[in-house]
């Protein structure tokens, strides 16, 4: 079975600044890995890059058989990015704006609802536009946009940010959920026991490559 | 180098050419009977609209070739850049003597002739596409937004000549312009047309060829920057 | 002659070679600035991005 | 390609319903820019209702570019350009679909517009058939161009500024177009104006095509 991502020095460019200065990284299907390192190392870089919104300037890259070198648009289409934007439509209400992802990707409109009350935005959250809700609110209903197009690849950015007790414990399930439909999920965060409860394998960044696996983390 | 050489040739027959042109034109050729010596300004004038309307062809030819993903490659974004900023030079300058033209001959700066409406139009479209050169960001993505911006630019230039012309002739019988006047031209009158025009397209190639290479520079300045920048990047990540 | 005719050849030759002295001192002061550059660099802060 | 113009279009037009920026603010700017140009030419109805017709253009020139500003700020927030990329649409779709709305928004800003003309400028509105396709063809081809160009600005710094550098010289044919049919028709010669119909729509045509075309490559950057 192909790898669902698959970097070799990948090298990324912002203007001259090297983004990812060289990468290297290998995940399988089904798995959670956990993404770690110091601000700036090139985490966001690296789920962008996975996401299909970078070019890849030097080196190769697949993800989830597409080859980021060739053809990122229909990539785009089979992976979920929850980044520190959540890509909400500010004048839209919730309903609307899971209505409108869901047509975009193609998906069945029906599952916004379902998908909606799983995050508990269901009611008048459901009718309320995006630009009077909370923080936490927002960042649910980005949640909620992820579940209800179900992508075979989770790209999450720091996903416990600003959500509170209760937020954490559905975002945890969420994860589990989708490991046991096989998605692979890949997640940057700060907070390391945390995540590493959540996830099977441990990716350090730093200095826009990816270091050597540290050996026995499980 | 044999590029080097040629260029070099191409500038010194195009200036030679030049100050052929303006010795023929300004001492040798004779007046003409209705223009007296207004005639001369017709040695610069019209040769800088041609080579304006190369220049912008020329722009609008490399961004295709730019497009077209088989021959992308950045020295045609380097091409097309070089030859609009050339082609502003020229527009403004053909602007200037079709001003002085005007002046001569009607007895204003500017008339509102298809020839002369359509020539400013093209210059602000190009300086636009120059502002946006201008903005800074990833190469490949200036090239790519640019060479679309030519192609839009450069779509626009026979509309706007058609709408204009069709404009003027609807208003008021068209109006003096250069190829409806009736011109005895002598041979020498014609040989310092045609040399001004071939002397002023050298010099066209030659000014672009030397734009060119400042692309070049700035893009192996930047080329040896990335290196460094790669190493600068890769370097954070070890502990100190 | 009148003056604008004059004054319109004095134009060209000065665009024209206005511009062209400027592409020639630009490209030599990019000239200046790539050769020094062989120098090894001195590391970038770390955490500095951008 | 249709079904994602369609998409776009509707959330775009949903959007200003919510917000009614264009018809708070881009309507508004159009209606004080009519009265400037009549105070600027003074009170004489005389020198007003020649010049109507390119008065009334310019104003709806001058609102294209901040009706197209808009389309692409409502992008731009809270990062839902690159979710444009990451819904995975097709960019032909979004260019269609985005130009359609602009150019629904714009006709609507032209109907209210061209009353606000007949009553300031003292116009007759006669001619309605060519009117009404001048401005249908000069609207779509605006629309084509503001959005083709609003991509290629946005997600620079300076887009406020570039945008109408880049715009209005491109528009001057529609400009030029547009208000020769306007004034054809208003002094009742409909047959001259429908010739200027045929640049409007070839203008259109062309810079729709290109469009569709070019909007893949521009989403693509950055």
């Amino acid at each position: 079975m192909a790898p669902a991502v698959f970097l070799h020095e990948a090298v990324v460019l912002s203007g001259r600044f090297p983004l990812l200065a060289g990468a290297s990284l290998q995940i399988e299907e089904g798995e959670i890995a956990h993404i770690r390192g110091a601000n700036g190392a090139g985490k966001t870089s690296l789920l962008r890059l996975c996401a299909g919104l970078l070019p890849l300037h030097r080196g190769a890259g697949f993800v989830l058989g597409h080859d980021l070198s060739l053809d990122r648009r229909s990539l785009r289409r089979q992976v979920g990015l929850l980044g520190h934007q959540s890509f909400l439509y500010e004048e839209l209400t919730v309903g609307e704006n899971l209505r409108y992802a869901l047509r975009a990707s193609g998906c069945d409109r029906r599952r916004a609802e379902p998908a909606a009350a799983r995050l508990s935005l269901a009611g008048r959250l459901f009718d309320t536009p995006v630009a009077r809700l909370s923080a936490g609110q927002r960042r649910r209903t980005a949640l909620a946009v992820l579940l209800a197009r179900d992508p075979a690849l989770w790209l999450l950015d720091e996903p416990h940010a600003g959500l509170d007790e209760e937020g954490r414990h559905l975002l945890d399930s969420l994860i589990a959920g989708s490991r046991a439909k096989g998605r692979t999920v890949v997640l940057c965060s700060h907070e390391h026991d945390h995540a590493a409860s959540l996830s099977d394998r441990v990716i350090v960044v730093a200095g826009g490559r990816v270091l050597q696996e540290p050996a026995g983390v499980a | 180098m044999k590029s080097n050489r040629i260029l070099r040739l191409t500038g010194a027959l195009g200036l030679a050419g030049v100050v052929a042109t303006f010795w023929l034109g300004l001492f040798v050729t004779p007046n003409a009977e209705f223009f007296g010596s207004l005639v001369r300004l017709l040695y610069v004038h019209p040769s800088m609209a041609w080579v304006a309307f190369l220049a912008y062809g020329m722009a609008f030819l490399s961004s295709l070739l730019y497009l077209w993903p088989r021959t992308r490659h950045p020295r045609f974004d380097h091409l097309a850049g070089a030859s609009a900023e050339v082609g502003v030079v020229f527009t403004g300058l053909t602007l200037v003597t079709g001003s002085i033209w005007g002046r001569t001959t009607w007895g204003v700066w500017w008339t509102w002739d298809p020839l002369l409406t359509t020539t400013a139009l093209l210059f602000v479209l190009y300086l636009g596409y120059l502002a946006l050169r201008r903005v800074p960001g990833d190469p490949e993505v200036v090239a790519r937004r640019s060479a679309i911006a030519a192609l839009i630019a450069f779509i626009d230039v026979p509309i706007v000549y058609f709408s204009v012309t069709w404009w003027r002739s609807l208003h008021q019988p068209p109006t003096v312009n250069l190829a409806s006047r009736h011109l005895y031209v002598h041979g020498i009158m014609a040989f310092t047309l045609f040399l001004s025009f071939a002397s002023f397209t050298l010099v066209y190639a030659w000014l672009t060829a030397q734009r060119y290479r400042l692309y070049a520079l700035a893009e192996k300045e930047a080329d040896e920057g990335l290196d460094l920048a790669l190493e600068e990047r890769r370097a954070e990540g070890v502990p100190a | 002659m009148s003056g604008y005719v004059e004054a319109g050849y004095l134009v060209v030759v000065l665009g024209l070679g206005g511009y062209a002295v400027s592409l020639v001192a630009r490209q030599r002061s990019a000239r200046g600035r790539l050769e020094p550059k062989r120098t090894p660099p001195t590391p970038r802060e770390p955490g500095a991005k951008r | 390609m249709w079904r994602d113009a369609l998409i776009v279009a509707g959330k775009d037009l949903r959007i200003e319903l919510r917000s009614k920026v264009a018809l708070n603010q881009v309507v508004p700017f159009a209606a004080v820019v009519i009265l400037l140009f009549g105070l600027a030419l003074g009170p004489d109805r005389a020198a007003l209702s020649p010049a109507a017709a390119g008065l009334f253009w310019v104003a709806v020139l001058l609102s294209a570019v901040l009706a197209t500003q808009r389309s692409f700020a409502v992008e731009a927030a809270d990062g839902a350009r690159d979710g444009l990329r990451l819904s995975g649409l097709d960019p032909a779709g979004i260019f269609l679909g985005k130009a359609g709305a602009v150019a629904g928004e714009l006709i609507v800003l032209e109907g209210l517009l061209s009353v606000g003309v007949a009553v300031l400028y003292g116009l007759q509105l006669t001619g309605g058939l060519v009117l009404v396709a001048a401005c249908l063809a000069a609207t779509v081809g605006l629309a084509a161009v503001g959005v083709t160009y609003g991509a290629v600005a946005s997600g620079l710094r300076i887009k406020e500024t570039l945008l109408p550098l880049l715009f209005l010289p491109v528009a001057a044919p529609v400009l030029l177009g547009a208000t020769k049919a306007w004034q054809e028709a208003l002094t009742g010669r409909p047959g001259a104006g429908a010739g200027w119909l045929g640049v409007l729509a070839a203008f259109a045509v062309v810079y729709v095509a290109v469009g569709i075309v070019a909007f893949g490559p521009l989403l693509e950057e950055a």
